[in-house]
């Protein structure tokens, strides 16, 4: 009978039937639906990618392709995974579904604008497929010049284009963002009443609102550059490679926390739901995310170190980088407090959390060697930088996105993922997760550089561990796509509040009516405040 | 009837006032200008590398360009920015007549700014200035640096035109609808929208005009 | 097929225990603090655990002791490892007076490299034990790195400007060098092999093959490609003396005043016009395309010859505007 | 919020001021200020940048959260240019080549 009435009840999914109402449709949580697909399809695009890497760097030798594909393989998995996958993955899926919700507005600000984000991912995207059929591009997604410009005779213009369209669509999402928070917020919902997740995507809007123009600004010179040579980076004519570099790191250096910082504000709402506690330092929690939003423009040159970059900008460069840790280290920290008398669950959800902030935090730290200057000259351009980045963005950010999938999964289809089996992918996860890439910090100070297709002997017992792992995590990658999909015809039916959660998405039905709420919802409380819930539910 | 029509379609649903929405449009506008502004920093940066470091070659280079065409092009874009804001004025004060008499100069005077950018692009290939196999400058022994001084003239300046380009287009929508008698003086947010736009590419335009035309007349 | 397990590189320079000492201070942060978090999270997930879904905990909103104690103490030890870091890094960066001189040229994908003495490798470079080294480095093409891993160091190698790097092996072996920077298809074929040998060996093998020390290789461009026919090495004719040009301070026709070292030279003969010395007419024509890296850095070695050692003027003193310039005016 | 109508008169006067600031800018690029050239032109492009953003685009009307958005903008392009020059400025301080 339950069932009935759930069908019955009128949703955002069954608001309109049909292709057409799904393709024109305005509404942010199908929007947050479409994205979903999309990046599900890039993010399993760059797996594949990812296994073929893997598998040749099993032997020395380079067995299993030749050295043009091999470099093809890396330079589309690093695109893909990018700008088609981690930079629009917390953001535009579940961003989009949630933020208005908990700020209790009925849409996003610009709805039509909202829309043409995703159009612009998937045309796009459609460019990078297009390289990507034609014959491949084999820059490495940093499209150094000049060899990007000159002398790589693959589709370097295809690709650049494909990202700088997608690079549109990451705009355009910022800006809404930053308007709906502005604007939006339902009577009541002060700034300091705001769930956690919609800081941190308040703060990864203002970097993709200031740093993504750049890239395409960058992307232009460099397409210019490579079509009309025109110049602008080549040596001969005194123009300087370095420039480029400069350009490029300005937006990527801050584009790492446009990929980290929404998973950063999942794992706020993991850990305050799952141990129905308040975040422990609500306040530093949400001004680290501004802070971290910032600081993350002034860090740059990092990744320049040897590059030919004056050292004195080095120096600069790598004091400004520790700063970035510390609005880090504070959310790390905070987390950790919130658990402490708690009532811990160990829901699916939890469990992701409690990987990312290991993961992130072993990330991070490695980032604080690589900041280093002193180090990075050994480990710069080797696998220790492979395995700080993978640490982060795999380990932690998309942590973080898979443990905010399984959170808000109920609410935005109205059943319940099978827990036993998500519990025992988490672990997979986990476990192929570290035998894959802890490997690739030894390998990485031993000295193998980065983006070989063929290394010396010495190092490939670690390689083998690491190509192990992998065939683990792919295991433990499509499980949930399996019980994901089993679960939307075959799961629990969930409630409303399957959790005992406090956001306000939490407060209208799963999945929720085509307006978010019955009514515009009024605030009175902080956000987090469990007695309160506990209380309205017994009164 | 027909304002009841307009009032529809002015409030769209996401929203609960006018006023809310009025302020979201402007907000939103202004940040993307902010992005704008980022999208053009890349070009500032490198005009600003390269001019450090050969400024006695783009001062020759900038030498070639004619002021006065410069300076009288500035005037266009500064007078379509007046007749813009008067645009804005009249949709204020909700006079349709002078709204579409504003907003057909500011398209002219954009089709005018235009059509004098084509003439003195067109110069350059007649005088070897684009970079390329055919380059040439007189008056300094280093080409490729000339070469750098034009491509970033070409960059700025073409990346500028477009813009205007898309702002024309913009303007030729907003009259159409003008016409059809869409706004009133309580419903004009796509015009202040549209304007804050056009004065942006404007004032991209006051840079670039010393930048590359005036700088550097005078070098030792 | 490889079976061993290595976990830990051959240091074999003097850079090298420093980077290591440094390392190993990061490390020993970056564990205390995983295992600190990792203890906790796990105390505290077991002895917190849900036991009814009915408990409610009570809500604590902070502490603000805590939050600045956990902000200072990071922080401190951030700034410690940035200025520990970047002391070493200084270190790495100032190759020490006297060092021996050694030529690169990366190139899609070989390292071609010169010594002074005239002996040229490629893919491989023979030094001595004990002794600093410094390599000037350019590249015909893309961007490449110099990585040597057993000496903790690595630089770009850039096309159309000089990098430098330096070390002083400190273990006779034989050591992995790897171009660190993607350079397209082979890139991971740019490797070689640094060979580090007793000074009595090296002296051996050095004395094989060569044809004529560097300068001397240089000296004979010189002559091939004219330059001899304008720059006589004398105050005569309408060409600046080139003896005691490497190291002194120029003075440019606009008035600027510019150190002569590699780049400047190289710039000279590739690009004359760019800096136009004073007093003299930009008749110089470009060597641009006549000559390769290789032998712009020759020629440049025979040039650095006319000028007598010690004259690389230590960092910070300033050498006075040579006479020869001024006497010119 | 209540909307401000500036009068036609204000746009004159600032219109007129802008067509005379271009002017100046040029004229004074005819005379030899050496270094000074570039500063005044900057410095005029400031000021006629700043009539346009607080007139015509009724930045003084508008509420403060919009003044931070322009003056944020402004900032990071001010990052972009500083950094980078900082590391261009800085190259051969340290007798080195290449660092
Ligand atoms: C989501 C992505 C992400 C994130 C969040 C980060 C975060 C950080 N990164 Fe990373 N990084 C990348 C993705 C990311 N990075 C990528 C993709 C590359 C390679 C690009 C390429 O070349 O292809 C890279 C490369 C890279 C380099 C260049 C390496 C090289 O090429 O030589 C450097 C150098 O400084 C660096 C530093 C840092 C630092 C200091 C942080 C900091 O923000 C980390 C802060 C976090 C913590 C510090 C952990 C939590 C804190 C505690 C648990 C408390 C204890 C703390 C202290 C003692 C301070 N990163
Ligand atoms: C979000 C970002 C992201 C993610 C999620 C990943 C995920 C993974 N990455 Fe990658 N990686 C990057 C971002 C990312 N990476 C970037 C930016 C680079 C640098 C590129 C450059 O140098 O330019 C890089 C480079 C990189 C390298 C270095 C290549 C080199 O330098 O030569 C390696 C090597 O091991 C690697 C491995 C992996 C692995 C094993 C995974 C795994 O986590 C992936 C696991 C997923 C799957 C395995 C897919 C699911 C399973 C299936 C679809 C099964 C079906 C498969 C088949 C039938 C084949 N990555
Ligand atoms: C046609 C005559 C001519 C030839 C041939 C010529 N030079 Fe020069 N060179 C000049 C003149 C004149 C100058 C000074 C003006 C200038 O700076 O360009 C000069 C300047 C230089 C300088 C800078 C000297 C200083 O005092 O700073 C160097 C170094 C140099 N030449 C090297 C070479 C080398 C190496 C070659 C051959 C590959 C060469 N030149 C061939 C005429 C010539
Ligand atoms: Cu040369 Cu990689
Ligand atoms: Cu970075």
């Amino acid at each position: 009978m339950i069932t009935e009435a759930v069908q019955e009840r009128e949703t955002y999914l069954n608001a309109s039937y049909g292709l057409k109402s799904w393709l024109l449709t305005k509404d942010h949580k199908r929007i947050g639906l479409l994205y979903l697909g999309t990046i599900t399809f890039f993010f399993f695009l760059g797996g594949i990618f990812a296994t073929l890497i893997r598998l040749e760097l099993l032997t020395p030798k380079g067995d299993l392709v030749s050295a043009d594909i091999y470099n093809k393989l890396f330079t589309l998995h690093g695109v893909i995974m990018i700008f088609f996958f981690l930079i629009p993955s917390i953001p535009a899926t579940l961003g989009n579904f949630f933020l208005p919700m908990m700020i209790g507005a009925k849409d996003l600000a610009f709805p039509r604008i909202n829309l043409l984000s995703w159009y612009l991912l998937v045309i796009g995207g459609c460019f990078g497929i297009y390289a990507m059929l034609a014959g491949g591009v084999d820059t490495g997604w940093t499209f150094y010049v000049p060899y990007s410009s000159t002398y790589s005779n693959t589709y370097v213009v295809a690709t650049g284009l494909g990202i700088f369209i997608a690079g549109f669509s990451s705009i355009l999402t910022g800006l809404n963002f930053i308007v709906t928070v502005h604007r939006m917020r339902a009577p009541g919902m002060t700034w300091f009443r705001m769930p956690l997740f919609v800081w941190a995507n308040y703060a990864t809007a203002l970097i993709q609102v200031l740093g993504t123009p750049v890239l395409a600004i960058t992307l232009v010179l460099l397409i210019c550059e490579r079509s009309l040579h025109i110049g602008i980076f080549d040596p001969a004519r005194g123009g300087d490679p370095i420039l480029f570099q400069h350009l490029f790191w300005f937006y990527s250096h801050p584009a790492v926390y446009i990929m980290v910082l929404p998973g950063l504000g999942v794992v706020s709402e993991l850990v305050s739901t799952f141990s129905k506690k308040p975040i422990f330092g609500y306040k530093f929690v949400a001004f680290s995310s501004v802070a971290i939003a910032v600081l993350g423009f002034l860090v740059w040159g990092h990744h320049m170190f040897v590059s030919g970059q004056s050292v004195y900008a080095g120096l600069a460069f790598s004091f400004l980088s520790y700063f970035v840790a510390i609005p880090s280290a504070i959310k790390v920290f905070n987390w950790t407090a919130t658990l402490h008398k708690g009532s811990i669950s160990y829901a699916t959800p939890m469990l992701y959390a409690f990987g990312f902030i290991g993961l992130f935090t072993i990330g991070g730290l490695t980032g604080l060697f690589l900041a280093c200057l002193g180090v990075d000259i050994h480990v710069h351009d080797t696998y220790f930088v492979v395995a700080h980045f993978h640490y982060i963005m795999v380990g932690g950010a998309l942590m973080a996105y898979l443990g905010g999938l399984h959170y808000w999964w109920p609410k935005m289809t109205g059943r319940m993922y099978p827990e036993g089996f998500a519990k025992l992918s988490a672990l997979t996860i986990y476990l192929g997760f570290n035998l894959t890439f802890f490997p690739q910090f030894i390998l990485g100070y031993l000295g193998m550089p980065r983006r070989y297709w063929t290394y010396p002997d010495e190092f490939q017992v670690l390689h083998v561990m690491s190509t192990a792992g992998a065939s683990v995590l792919a295991v433990g990658y499509v499980m949930p796509l399996i019980y994901f999909i089993w679960s939307l015809r075959y799961g629990e039916i969930a409630g409303p509040n399957p959790w005992g959660a406090t956001g306000l998405e939490w407060k209208t039905a799963s999945p929720p009516p085509a307006h978010n709420f019955d009514e515009t919802p009024v605030v009175t409380t902080e956000a987090y405040d469990y007695a309160a819930l506990e209380a309205a539910n017994v009164g | 009837m027909l304002a009841s029509h307009t009032e529809t379609l002015a409030l769209r649903e996401q929203f609960e006032t006018p006023a809310q929405q009025k302020e979201a449009s402007s907000l939103g506008m202004w940040i993307f200008l902010v992005t704008e502004v980022m999208f053009f920093s890349g070009m500032f940066l490198a005009y600003t590398v390269y001019r450090a470091a050969f400024s006695q070659v783009f001062s020759v280079a900038s030498n070639t360009l004619n002021v006065v065409i410069g300076a009288v092009n500035t005037s266009v874009l500064i007078c379509s920015s007046f007749t813009m804001v008067l645009a804005v004025h009249a949709a204020q004060i909700g006079s349709r007549k002078l709204l579409i008499l504003f907003l057909i100069l500011t398209m002219l005077l954009g089709g005018v700014f235009l059509g004098v950018k084509a003439y003195e692009w067109n110069q350059k290939f007649e005088e070897h200035h684009v970079p390329g196999p055919t380059f040439h400058l007189d008056g300094t022994t280093q080409q490729g640096q000339a070469q750098l001084f034009f491509s970033l003239y070409f960059a700025m300046t073409g990346v500028h035109a477009l813009h205007m380009v898309v702002g024309v287009g913009i303007l030729l929508t907003l009259l159409i609808q003008a016409f059809a008698g869409r706004y009133t003086a309580e419903y004009n947010t796509p015009i202040d929208i549209a304007g804050l736009y056009w004065h942006f590419v404007d004032i991209v335009w006051i840079f670039l005009f010393p930048l590359l035309y005036l700088i550097g007349r005078h070098h030792h | 097929m490889g079976t061993e397990l290595p976990l830990f590189p051959v240091e074999a320079s003097t850079v090298a225990p420093q980077v290591d000492h440094l390392f190993f201070f990061l490390l020993a942060v970056a564990a205390f603090f995983t295992a600190a978090i990792f203890v906790t999270i796990f105390y505290f997930a077991i002895r917190y655990r849900r036991r009814s879904e009915s408990e409610m905990p009570v809500p604590v909103h902070g502490v603000m002791a805590l939050e600045i104690t956990w902000s200072v103490i990071p922080f401190g030890l951030t700034m410690v490892m940035f200025a520990w870091g970047a002391s070493v890094f200084f270190r790495a960066s100032r190759p020490p007076d006297g060092a021996q001189q050694i030529y690169v040229v990366g190139k899609r994908w070989m390292w071609k490299l010169q010594h002074m003495e005239g002996q040229r490798e490629i893919n491989e470079l023979h030094i001595p034990v004990g002794r600093p080294v410094k390599l000037t480095m350019t590249s015909e093409d893309v961007i490449h790195s110099f990585f040597v891993p057993a000496f903790r160091t690595k630089a770009d190698v850039l096309p159309g400007r000089y990098t430098t790097t330096w070390f002083q092996p400190t273990k006779v072996g034989k050591y992995h060098l790897f171009c660190a920077q993607y350079c397209g298809t082979k890139h991971s074929a740019m490797i070689g092999w640094i060979y580090v040998m007793e000074p009595q060996d090296y002296q051996t093998w050095l004395s094989g093959g060569a044809t004529g020390s560097l300068a001397s290789t240089g000296e004979k461009l010189f002559q091939d490609l004219a330059c001899s026919n304008c720059h006589h090495l004398n105050d005569q004719g309408r060409c600046p003396n080139l003896r005691n040009v490497f190291g002194s301070n120029v003075l440019l026709s606009d008035g600027r005043t510019i150190k002569a070292d590699e780049g400047y030279i190289r710039e000279s003969i590739l690009n004359p016009s760019a800096k136009i010395v004073a007093g003299y007419q930009p008749i110089m024509p470009t060597f641009q395309g006549l000559v390769t890296e290789e032998g712009v850095l020759q020629l440049i070695e025979y040039i650095k010859s006319l000028t007598p050692k010690p004259v690389p003027a230590a960092p910070g003193t300033t050498t006075a505007v040579s006479p020869r310039k001024i006497s010119k005016q | 919020m209540h909307e401000h109508i500036d009068s036609i008169k204000t746009y004159a006067v600032v219109f007129v001021a802008l067509l005379f600031l271009t002017w100046t800018t040029t004229f004074v690029a005819t005379i030899d200020l050496g270094p000074f050239n570039v500063v005044v032109a900057l410095a005029i492009a400031v000021v006629k940048m700043m009539l346009v953003v607080l007139f015509f685009m009724h930045l003084r009307h508008s509420t403060i959260l919009m003044k931070v958005v322009i003056g944020g903008g402004l900032m990071w392009l001010g990052i972009l240019l500083l950094f980078s020059l900082a590391d261009f400025g800085t190259r051969g301080w340290l007798p080195v080549p290449g660092k």
